[in-house]
């Protein structure tokens, strides 16, 4: 068990934070990920579970993590990554975990990020006909949207 | 599980089937029959419409925003001037619900339920929104339950002295929240702002909570000062009028308000920083007549308004029944330094041991300022005519506990007799155990209280009882006094006392009646009467106080904005208030009073 | 035989069609969950004459389960369009009639009966099996009195509903 | 000449289990390429729960899966304990276990009358979703409703058993038992079922690890992965139970493999119920939902659904709301990447019966 772990934490250029026994997160910088990620799977973590996006928006940042998991070890290894919110672009991880080019195209029509390498990303996935800013963001009101584009109603009598 | 088995397979398996031809189908046949329902459903909502309070946590806490709070008055009238509660009721569009009857469990009443009722069809669209009431004949399903619910019902425990301990000295007994404690008490709050009915100053409790919930004390007290000026003072000796209003009170413990409020002030050296800004000077003169909580909350609203304020104090102290009447164990001399400091520290001059009348004459108040303002107290003992009084071992509660507080006196006999069963007669009563502790040690002293009314009905607040009797104060409930008893060198020997038969009569009007037969004598050499406090007019030229009208119950008459019959002359405190007579709502009316007094100046009446 | 006026050849329809009504096999949300076991043995919704179906040609009721997307409303409407008249739209639940629990959510319309009429509506999140049949009974009522006239008012009113989809359709 | 052509499934076709739609591509009828599109269930689930404080959250969370809303909760329910480092009582991961077993059974039941009902067998579903109900019924009864039982929170359970459950559940395990020899004999026994889907949308071990599969599918491909045996939550960690594994990956052993768990969970009721203690808390006490917070920090909890791994990925910024809530719901990466995959070169009519085999739940997918 203390095998896996070690060689994590050798991982190149990666800051390393054991949450619990079967629980690390692996923070790296944007250009290393996929690096990381091949290095991982290697090591034996085969299933990615889940690769979504945070919006830290006041760091002007989105936070990428992938959860990663292995059955032979028992673990979960999350690796995150941060793009500037300007000009978010990441590199595709699909080759390396077939799920994640769904992932991908989901984040890419919810969070506006450019996937370099998964040619599915920026084709509607989820949303038809979206015109707004991608709705995941944080600067994305959902309340002011609805009551613009859809009219709520007001029941004003006792009819029961 | 035997895989293999299901690896053969077989055609004539399928044929076990045909046994259930001969059953009898499970089918419910609704309409025709129907299954029960389960007692806890979540279905259509159901309120007693009388127990609601309008507090608006159903509200709050929907996930929907399906509850809105509206008036009832069109489907079914209600009591709308219910205390502690808001004259709306929640109503719930069924456009919304998603039943998940967190509604119910935030309900501090228990007046809302689900009931198992959840069939209703309509081809209205707008007929799905409705005021939920028990009129409508639902049977209750799912409803609160005091084990498991999302409130936090019970209040943080209050750290005192034990009473051992507290009696040694005149330490003040209640040592305060911890930061943590203040938190955690903080976070009970529920923001609904139903207290701040109760509050006479109408103080923002629900925002200054949230400022100690989140740690920024400095706003919290900022949110004080708008409303009451003596925000540490309250948060000690407060009547909490709020907390019996809480909402928690149908439930669990009400939300200790006044505590919270003590420790935000505690945690400010000063309140500098806190103040509200200061209007430019108008060059309007305003007197203040009488330094208590009263007069010091107009004169600080009435400096903040521009203008500038003498008040005027016989005593050596400002603060009134607060620096004279109220034990140091209660309410310690540095937090009256405080408060009354960050007062003058505004600009508000105060002259002290200035008596009008004697050293000022009011006339000349009248021509040198531009308005005056009367908050004189009820500073003078009331006797009740008790037989053998004029002995100089006979003393007024008022004096009695101002030689201790303020003129440090600390000596005392070893059995002394308190009249009365209020506030001050045990504020009299707990001064007396400490006197006798320091004094003797507490051996062979007594100390006992003597009151009309029996427990059920004594005026004292409970925990001041329960004070008291921990302290080894005795009580003689319903007993009234007869006649002070002398020995024959003329000294106290005892109380005689007669037993009470009732303290109001059939109109609930104060009017006692005692048993003459039954009598009995209480041993003591030290009697002090504490049976209420009254005015005096006498500095008011007797052409003037012609003029001043007074209501029916002998206060002064004032106007919305605290003006008496004179004009220019405003009034407030307890000469004026006609309820418990307590320092908040004495506040409360010094800020109406200022309020009245700008408008006045500035020539808007 | 004399013939018969139109209103009577009217009523006469209406009995017959409150007694055979099939639904439309289109499930929008979460409602139809409880549909399945409205449709199998535990209620049986037969006994009713109900049946679902797979074609919109054929189906007479269309059953709006619960919310609506704005990317099924647009399937919504066009299956409602290709059913034939009489047609009748049931509103299952909270989400139907105001947003329910998505009251603010981007993706979610908030009233039915702005895009397609809706003849009846049933309370709750979601609609038990009870409640469900006591709908169909009481749409068959409705249709028997010739008050469930959704299809009608559609073609009436066609500007006004076109106009609402074209707002939130684009 | 072109060979090929396309096909619509859906949105909503009766072979596929909820609003969701397929684009095939079939040669003859043979599926060259197969496209899922979801989104006709997206109702902004993590968009609306950065919006509502955390209790609040109660209500939307069993949303997000309609045939099992308890493991939302209960993923819900744990992500927020860990953050707040709440330890349940004891008798609450009991309860917590039992119901989230009855739901897996719930949904089992179900799933089995759906498979049949792709395969034409239509009394399974008939009896099956009707046995169902009483497992509803059973729900309904702690907690008030049949199907968002909104029942387990953060902190343990909203409310205790209602006296006589456990009878009760036992009864109908017994009842579900005797049940459960008849569909075999009648579907999961029968020749016909065997030939339908003997070899059919085969997911080999090495196909079903490398696409990362979890659930009935890892496991009728020989893996023996399991969140409740790899990661205990609730009280199964106190429980006697095995992971059954088969190795041809197909429909036919995925089917096994559900119907082995559906009596596994049986048997792990009945022991819940005999282990639980009998009395004792069944909430620990949290702070007032309008004003507490949770503290800052992110966490992962996942829970074993019928259907695989379900997580919930929270991120906290020490305010009474979620910062970021994300789902992981088994379905999403089964659908894209794994069926989109097998269905290439199945015949038409297998298609849906794919589908329901892998057990594709849309709002899961679209949230």
């Amino acid at each position: 068990m203390m095998g896996v772990v070690d060689k994590i934490k050798e991982l190149d250029g990666a800051k390393i934070t054991i949450q619990r026994e079967n629980r690390i997160f692996v923070d790296v910088d944007k250009d290393r990920v996929i690096g990381t990620l091949y290095s991982l799977k290697l090591m034996g973590f085969h299933q990615l579970s889940v690769q979504n996006v945070v919006d830290r928006i006041k760091d002007g940042k989105f936070e990428i993590f992938y959860v990663l998991y292995s059955h032979e070890y028992k673990i979960n290894v999350i690796v995150r990554t941060w793009v500037d919110r300007d000009n978010p672009v990441i590199e595709t991880a699909d080759k390396i975990y077939p799920s994640a080019h769904t992932w991908e195209r989901e984040i890419s029509e919810m969070f506006g990020i450019k996937v370099e390498g998964n040619e599915d990303c920026g084709k509607p996935f989820i949303l038809e006909n979206w015109k707004d800013i991608p709705p995941m963001r944080k600067d994305f009101d959902s309340v002011k949207y609805s009551s613009e584009h859809f009219v709520f109603r007001h029941s004003e009598g006792e009819n029961e | 599980m035997n895989i293999k088995e299901y690896e053969k397979g077989s055609f004539l398996k399928p044929l076990a089937s045909v046994k259930y031809l001969f059953k009898k189908p499970h089918t419910v046949r609704y309409p025709q029959e129907e299954k029960p329902v389960a007692d806890r459903y979540r279905g259509l909502h159901i309120n007693d419409l009388d127990k609601c309070i309008g507090c608006g946590n159903c509200r709050d806490i929907c996930p929907c925003a399906a509850i809105s709070m509206e008036d009832p008055s069109n489907v079914r009238p209600i009591d709308i001037n219910k205390k502690g509660a808001n004259p709306v009721r929640p109503k719930v569009d069924y456009g919304r619900c998603s039943f998940c009857a967190l509604c119910v469990e935030m309900c501090p009443t228990g007046s809302l339920k689900m009931s198992k009722d959840l069939i209703y069809t309509s081809p209205d669209a707008d007929a799905f929104a409705w005021i939920p009431r028990e009129e409508q004949g639902r049977e209750p399903g799912f409803v609160q339950d005091n084990e498991i619910t999302p409130l936090m019902l019970e209040a943080e425990e209050m750290e005192e002295l034990e009473p051992d301990v507290r009696k040694k000295s005149f330490e003040e007994m209640i040592l305060g929240f911890s930061e943590e404690q203040a938190r955690r008490e903080a976070m009970r709050c529920l923001g609904c702002g139903i207290c701040m009915q109760g509050c006479p100053a109408h103080m923002k409790i629900p925002e200054y909570i949230q400022a100690i919930f989140d740690g920024d004390n400095e706003k919290s007290v900022k949110y004080m000062l708008e409303d009451n000026v003596l925000p540490g003072i309250c948060g000690r000796i407060c009547t909490h009028r709020c907390q019996d209003d809480c909402v928690y009170q149908y439930r669990g413990d009400p939300i200790h308000i006044m505590w919270l409020k003590r420790f935000a002030t505690d945690q400010l050296e000063d309140y500098k920083s806190v103040n509200i800004e200061k209007m430019p000077s108008t060059g309007k003169r305003v007197a203040v007549i009488g330094g208590g909580p009263s007069g010091l909350s107009a004169a600080y609203h009435l400096t903040t308004m521009g203008h500038s304020v003498t008040i005027y104090e016989q005593r050596s102290r400002a603060g009134g029944a607060l620096a004279t009447g109220i034990p140091l164990y209660r309410l310690p001399i540095y937090e009256l330094d405080k408060e009354i400091g960050n007062i003058e520290s505004m600009g508000v001059e105060i002259k002290l041991n200035t008596k009008i009348g004697e050293d000022v004459k009011f006339e000349d108040l009248l021509n040198e300022y531009d308005a005056v303002y009367l908050a004189i107290g009820l500073s003078y003992g009331r006797s009740i005519n008790l037989k053998g009084e004029e002995h100089p071992n006979v003393v007024q509660a008022i004096d009695f506990l101002r030689q201790v507080k303020i003129e440090g006196r600390r000596d005392i006999t070893k059995h002394v007799i308190v009249i009365g069963g209020g506030n001050v007669a045990m504020d009299v009563a707990r001064t007396v155990a400490r006197l006798q502790e320091i004094n003797y040690g507490s051996k062979d002293t007594t100390v006992e209280t003597v009151s009309l009314e029996d427990w059920d009905i004594m005026p004292a607040s409970q925990e001041e009882i329960d004070g008291a009797l921990e302290e080894g104060v005795i009580f003689n409930p319903a007993w009234g006094p007869n006649q002070v008893i002398l020995d024959e060198n003329g000294n106290i020997k005892g109380l005689e006392v007669k037993k009470v038969k009732h303290v109001f009569d059939e109109n609930h009007r104060f009017n006692p009646a005692f048993y003459e037969d039954q009598k009995k004598i209480i041993y003591g050499d030290y009697i002090v009467e504490s049976v209420g406090q009254m005015y005096n007019f006498s500095f008011i030229p007797e052409e003037m106080l012609n003029k001043l009208e007074f209501t029916p119950r002998r206060k002064v008459w004032v106007d919305e904005y605290g003006e008496t019959s004179i004009p220019g002359v405003f009034a407030g405190g307890d000469i004026v208030e006609t309820s418990r007579g307590d320092a908040i709502s004495a506040i409360a009316n010094g800020h109406r009073a200022a309020i009245g007094i700008d408008r006045y100046l500035h020539g808007k009446k | 035989m004399e013939r018969m006026t139109e209103e009577q050849v009217k009523t006469i329809a209406n009995m017959l069609r409150k007694r055979s009504l099939w639904m439309i096999h289109y499930c929008t949300g979460c409602g139809a969950m409880e549909l399945p076991p409205t449709m199998t043995s535990r209620y049986d919704m037969e006994r009713f004459g109900l049946a679902p179906y797979v074609t919109s040609r054929q189906a007479d009721i269309l059953l709006i389960t619960g919310y609506l997307n704005v990317k099924t409303l647009r399937r919504v409407i066009t299956v409602y369009e290709q059913m034939l008249d009489p047609k009748y739209v049931i509103g299952f639940g909270s989400c139907a009639l105001n947003g329910g629990v998505y009251w603010d959510s981007y993706a979610v319309i908030k009233q039915l009966d702005r895009y397609i009429p809706a003849d009846l509506y049933i309370a709750g999140c979601m609609p038990r099996p009870e409640a469900i049949i006591s709908a169909f009974r009481h749409l068959m009522e409705l249709i028997d009195s010739g008050k469930a006239d959704g299809y009608k008012r559609y073609k009436r009113n066609l500007a006004y509903y076109k106009e609402n989809q074209r707002k939130v359709l684009g | 000449m072109n060979k090929s052509y396309e096909l619509f499934i859906g949105p909503n076709h009766p072979g596929i289990p909820g609003n969701f739609s397929l684009k095939i591509e079939l040669e003859g009828d043979t599926v060259v390429s197969a496209k899922g599109d979801p989104g006709y269930l997206h109702r902004a689930f993590e968009k609306a729960m950065e919006g509502r404080y955390y209790i609040q959250n109660l209500a939307l969370i069993p949303r997000i899966c309609v045939p099992e809303p308890d493991i939302n909760e209960a993923a819900y329910a744990m992500a927020v304990e860990d953050l707040m480092g709440v330890e349940i009582p004891e008798r609450a991961k009991y309860i917590r276990t039992i119901v989230l077993e009855l739901a897996r059974v719930a949904n089992y039941t179900m799933w089995l009358g759906g498979l049949a009902g792709t395969l034409g067998l239509y009394t399974l579903a008939q009896w099956s979703i009707g046995d169902r109900d009483y497992a509803l019924d059973l729900f309904s009864d702690i907690c008030g409703a049949r199907v968002y039982h909104m029942y387990i929170w953060p902190g343990g359970v909203r409310r205790d058993l209602t006296p006589g459950w456990e009878d009760s559940v036992l009864s109908y395990i017994r009842y579900l038992k005797n049940r459960l020899i008849d569909y075999d004999n009648i579907f999961l026994k029968n020749v016909m079922f065997k030939y339908r889907t003997k070899g059919i949308a085969v997911v080999t071990k090495e196909q079903a690890i490398e696409w990362g599969a979890t659930g009935p599918i890892l496991k009728a491909a020989g893996v023996a992965q399991d969140v409740r045996k790899d990661d205990p939550y609730a009280a199964y960690e106190y429980l006697d139970f095995e992971i059954p594994t088969l190795t041809d990956g197909d429909s036919w052993s995925r089917a096994m493999i559900r119907r082995w768990e559906l009596e596994n969970s049986l048997n792990m009721i009945e022991q819940a119920i005999k282990k639980m203690p009998k009395k004792g808390p069944v909430c620990a006490k949290m702070p007032n939902p309008l004003k507490g917070y949770v503290p800052e920090g992110e966490t992962y909890a996942k829970v074993e659904s019928a259907r695989g791994e379900h997580g919930f990925y929270m991120v906290s910024d020490g305010t009474g709301k979620p910062y970021r809530v994300a789902v992981r719901g088994a379905s999403h990466t089964h659908m894209f990447t794994i069926a989109e995959k097998v269905l290439v070169g199945q015949r038409l009519a297998d298609v849906s019966h794919t589908l329901v085999s892998l057990d594709i739940c849309p709002p899961e997918i679209d949230r």
